[in-house]
């Protein structure tokens, strides 16, 4: 059977060029970076090229960029270290109700703990309005943490605008980028931002690795504690092998930002455009607001989301309802109901996630086999009624 | 895939869809927590469930255990019908992954609601 | 140049066999384990083998086994879970002084939160008594934490007795196993504990992935939260290929036992038996107690360890002083200072860590090469007077 | 390797290694966090040092600094030693990695104490 992946948000397998450049990290390179010797200092010099290629994406300094277990730990660190080090100077932290369930569940935690959350709404096409933000603000808020582009519908936030309201404000700004990173260009620089969360696996790159960029400066109390690796920042043995593994990907992103992605921008459209022509009642979610160019998050009217990725699974097809991990879930998904969704709209949404590896052929096969899956399901419902 | 060869059968090819213009009941539930819908249409008579056809709105487990329940119902007596659990249609389909066990809830809920006036 | 690695308590090379294992999850089973359809079912069945193999080495339950970036967030996990979900029961923690660092700094910050730390003195042999962890029992004890084995010196503590007092006493016991994990039988059953920490790359498995074992029942608050993964006991998306390789490398550990092990025993007896001979004036740190098989801390009198390092790496040998992660830092090893050297002899000491993969000609080659330069080094030294 | 290669043959082929039975001052410094020890001998006439010789226990750096400092020493007069930094031994051997800077503090001290009394 064809297999087709298109769940490239939820993870992508690894470029060959990635594996190559891991490979002799396991068996040959494979020292303690922390080591004094031979092997040790080799382990640390991957590293250090490592750190290279993940500042110069995002335009950081080596020494911003930490290395930690993936951008759940990421967004940990950066919600729970500030959370931490600021708590004698306030307890508010401003974030919006469509971060990923890494920002979200955390700030739940820290409101259990005594912390007050704003959570910011969110307009229909997906996008936090920076006014809000500024409204938002406190004389006790410590962190404003907004993602730069939402998982499930790809919708870009304004963080520029929300960046140098933090800063005139004087309050550390989170960015989870975690979609983001590789996918469009990021200047943490020039966004005005403190700490921004990324992860080797979107992109290509192994599992179980990502980074913080944390910026000079940036009071930050750790959370994992050990042999003080990553400049105190982050203890434990760093994975040399998939931080090797994330620093190639990191580059190879970084030189297929202005090519590869167009291309894959333009397979995302075409898509869209096949399936609404050959399917009635579907929608585009967040389809109005600056999105990633690689996702598309599909409302189809009549039919219930787990049935369809299940045929399209039959079919050979790998995509979504929404974010992997509530995927055992029954609950909607809180992003589509913080656009306006009801919860029977939000279930009957599919998530398409392309990335550089998506063949044109991938697509016109979705758009081949899935208005045939979709007609069906709809006969099966009492409320459809054929125009 | 963590649902069984039999799940996806009745998933992919569902028995007893359709609507009984004529049915002696009808019924309507939704699960309470993704608001996926089932519909329920039965002929009884002689304390029998002569016909019985289902549509619903749902995911796979929802139409896989509507349908077997739909298909179960037809020929069985009206007091024998009413005991069909949810775990009952569940090991007939070779179970539901830990999340998807309330799935089965809107056909056994519909059996219960449709046989309510016999 | 010839390399001879004896540094595997720092960290290991993956086998062939784990290499193989985790190729094709790069490339082809790559899916997030949340993921319903097909990418995302198989990533998730290799999770539950590798699952299997962890819990068969330490005779756990598979359900009892939590996947985590290291041995360092295995411990942090353990002990702040724990701290944080028993804290209304009572605030006092017992631990030894020669925890690894990702104890003993986890520790120290729970301490600097108002946590009350007993740190438990050892042997002259390395060794925590029993009878003192049950006098340092008090009402508020929450936990009791006592690593298995020792990284520097290799001495295997008694947490057999240690696991019937914490269980007579009903207060929870954790035991860091990252060393103990694979080199000798470990059956949390039969030893009474609650809480087991576990690190792939110290057994020839990957760097960044680690486990922990956690008894049906304990209380466990996460640190890391986000999409509920591992049972909601630790959040991100679960490293499919390092897990894979955990898992392999947990078989091939599981398998070698009874042979590999006692092998590496015999090595390391050579090792400290022609040193003994060809050196004055070295002494085996720990050699009184029960010891890994595979490790060796010897002192060397009139000589400086790093100076010794470094010699034995120009010569292809790699060793360490201590751990790797304090080996930038000047502060004696506080593993030898609790065992009761000074500064001064602590900072002679050398540690040999061998593996399966060791080889005869390993050892023989430092036996070689160490008594020159221990000799060029004692004549540099101003103490040092030949006999 | 963290250490530049001059630091390195410094390490492994030490200068100026031993002892002066007669000379014009000794002096014995040690390091306070780790321990290791320098000893310097010098023989001085006439405002400049004529001869140098140390001995040390300590790490390569350690080693490393006190042999390149003693050697720096010869012929050198009095007023010009006291003037040696630490950070300038680190920077003629190629600089030292951070957690090290503080070896080549054995060399300077034992120089400023050994020429205490000229
Ligand atoms: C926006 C966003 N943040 C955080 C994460 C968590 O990253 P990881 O999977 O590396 O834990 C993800 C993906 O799962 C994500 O999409
Ligand atoms: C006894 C002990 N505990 C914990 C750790 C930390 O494990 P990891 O290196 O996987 O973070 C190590 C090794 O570094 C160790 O030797
Ligand atoms: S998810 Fe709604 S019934 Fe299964
Ligand atoms: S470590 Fe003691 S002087 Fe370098």
């Amino acid at each position: 059977m064809r297999r087709v992946y298109l769940d490239s948000n939820a993870t992508t397998p690894l470029r060959p060029e990635v594996v190559a450049a891991m490979m002799p990290v396991f068996t040959e390179h494979f020292g303690n970076a922390s080591s004094i010797h031979w092997f040790g200092q080799h382990a640390k010099s991957l590293i250090d090229d490592a750190r290279q290629h993940l500042a110069k994406l995002i335009n950081a300094e080596t020494a911003e960029i930490v290395f930690l277990s993936g951008g759940t730990e990421a967004d940990n660190l950066a919600i729970r270290g500030i959370a931490e080090s600021q708590k004698s100077a306030g307890r508010h932290i401003i974030t919006s109700q469509i971060e990923h369930h890494a920002v979200l569940h955390t700030c739940k935690d820290l409101e259990k703990q005594g912390y007050e959350i704003t959570w910011l709404p969110v307009s229909h096409d997906g996008l936090v309005n920076p006014a809000d933000v500024r409204k938002a603000i406190r004389k006790d808020t410590i962190l404003i943490s907004i993602m730069h582009a939402n998982n499930e519908i790809g919708t870009i936030q304004p963080i520029d605008e929300i960046g140098k309201i933090a800063a005139e404000a004087d309050v550390y700004f989170h960015s989870d980028g975690v979609q983001s990173t590789g996918k469009i260009p990021v200047n943490v620089k020039s966004l005005g931002i403190d700490l921004y969360s990324m992860s080797a696996h979107k992109i290509h790159g192994p599992k179980g690795v990502g980074a913080l960029f944390v910026k000079k400066g940036t009071a930050l109390k750790p959370t994992m504690t050990g042999g003080g690796h990553e400049r105190n920042r982050r203890s434990g043995t760093e994975n040399v092998a998939g931080i090797v593994g994330f620093g190639e990907a990191a580059r190879r992103a970084r030189e297929g930002l202005m090519q590869d992605m167009p291309r894959v921008g333009q397979l995302r459209d075409r898509l869209e455009a096949g399936l609404q022509s050959h399917i009635e009642l579907i929608h585009v979610n967040g389809g109005n607001a600056p999105r990633l160019p690689n996702t598309s998050n599909i409302m189809v009217d009549y039919a219930e989301g787990e049935g369809l990725v299940i045929s399209l699974d039959l079919k050979g097809v790998a995509v979504s309802t929404g974010s992997a991990c509530s995927s055992g879930s029954l609950e909607p998904s809180h992003v589509l109901t913080a656009i306006g969704k009801t919860p029977d709209e939000a279930h009957g949404s599919l998530r398409f996630s392309l990335s550089t590896m998506t063949a044109l052929e991938d697509i016109d096969y979705v758009i081949e086999v899935l208005p045939g899956i979709v007609d069906r399901l709809r006969e099966l419902s009492p409320y459809y009624k054929k125009v | 895939m963590a649902y069984s060869e039999k799940l996806l059968d009745y998933f992919q090819n569902p028995r007893c869809v359709g609507e009984i213009p004529d049915a002696d009941a009808v019924a309507e539930v939704s699960n309470p927590v993704c608001g996926d819908v089932m519909k329920l249409w039965v002929k009884v008579s002689d304390g029998r469930i002569q016909d019985a056809k289902f549509k619903a709105q749902g995911c796979s487990a929802a139409i896989a255990t509507s349908s077997y329940a739909t298909e179960m119902l037809v020929g069985m007596n009206v007091t024998e019908a009413r005991l069909i659990t949810k775990d009952q249609i569940a090991k007939a389909l070779g179970g539901l992954p830990a999340s998807k066990i309330h799935c089965s809830v809107l056909a056994s809920d519909a059996i219960k609601q449709v046989l309510q006036g016999f």
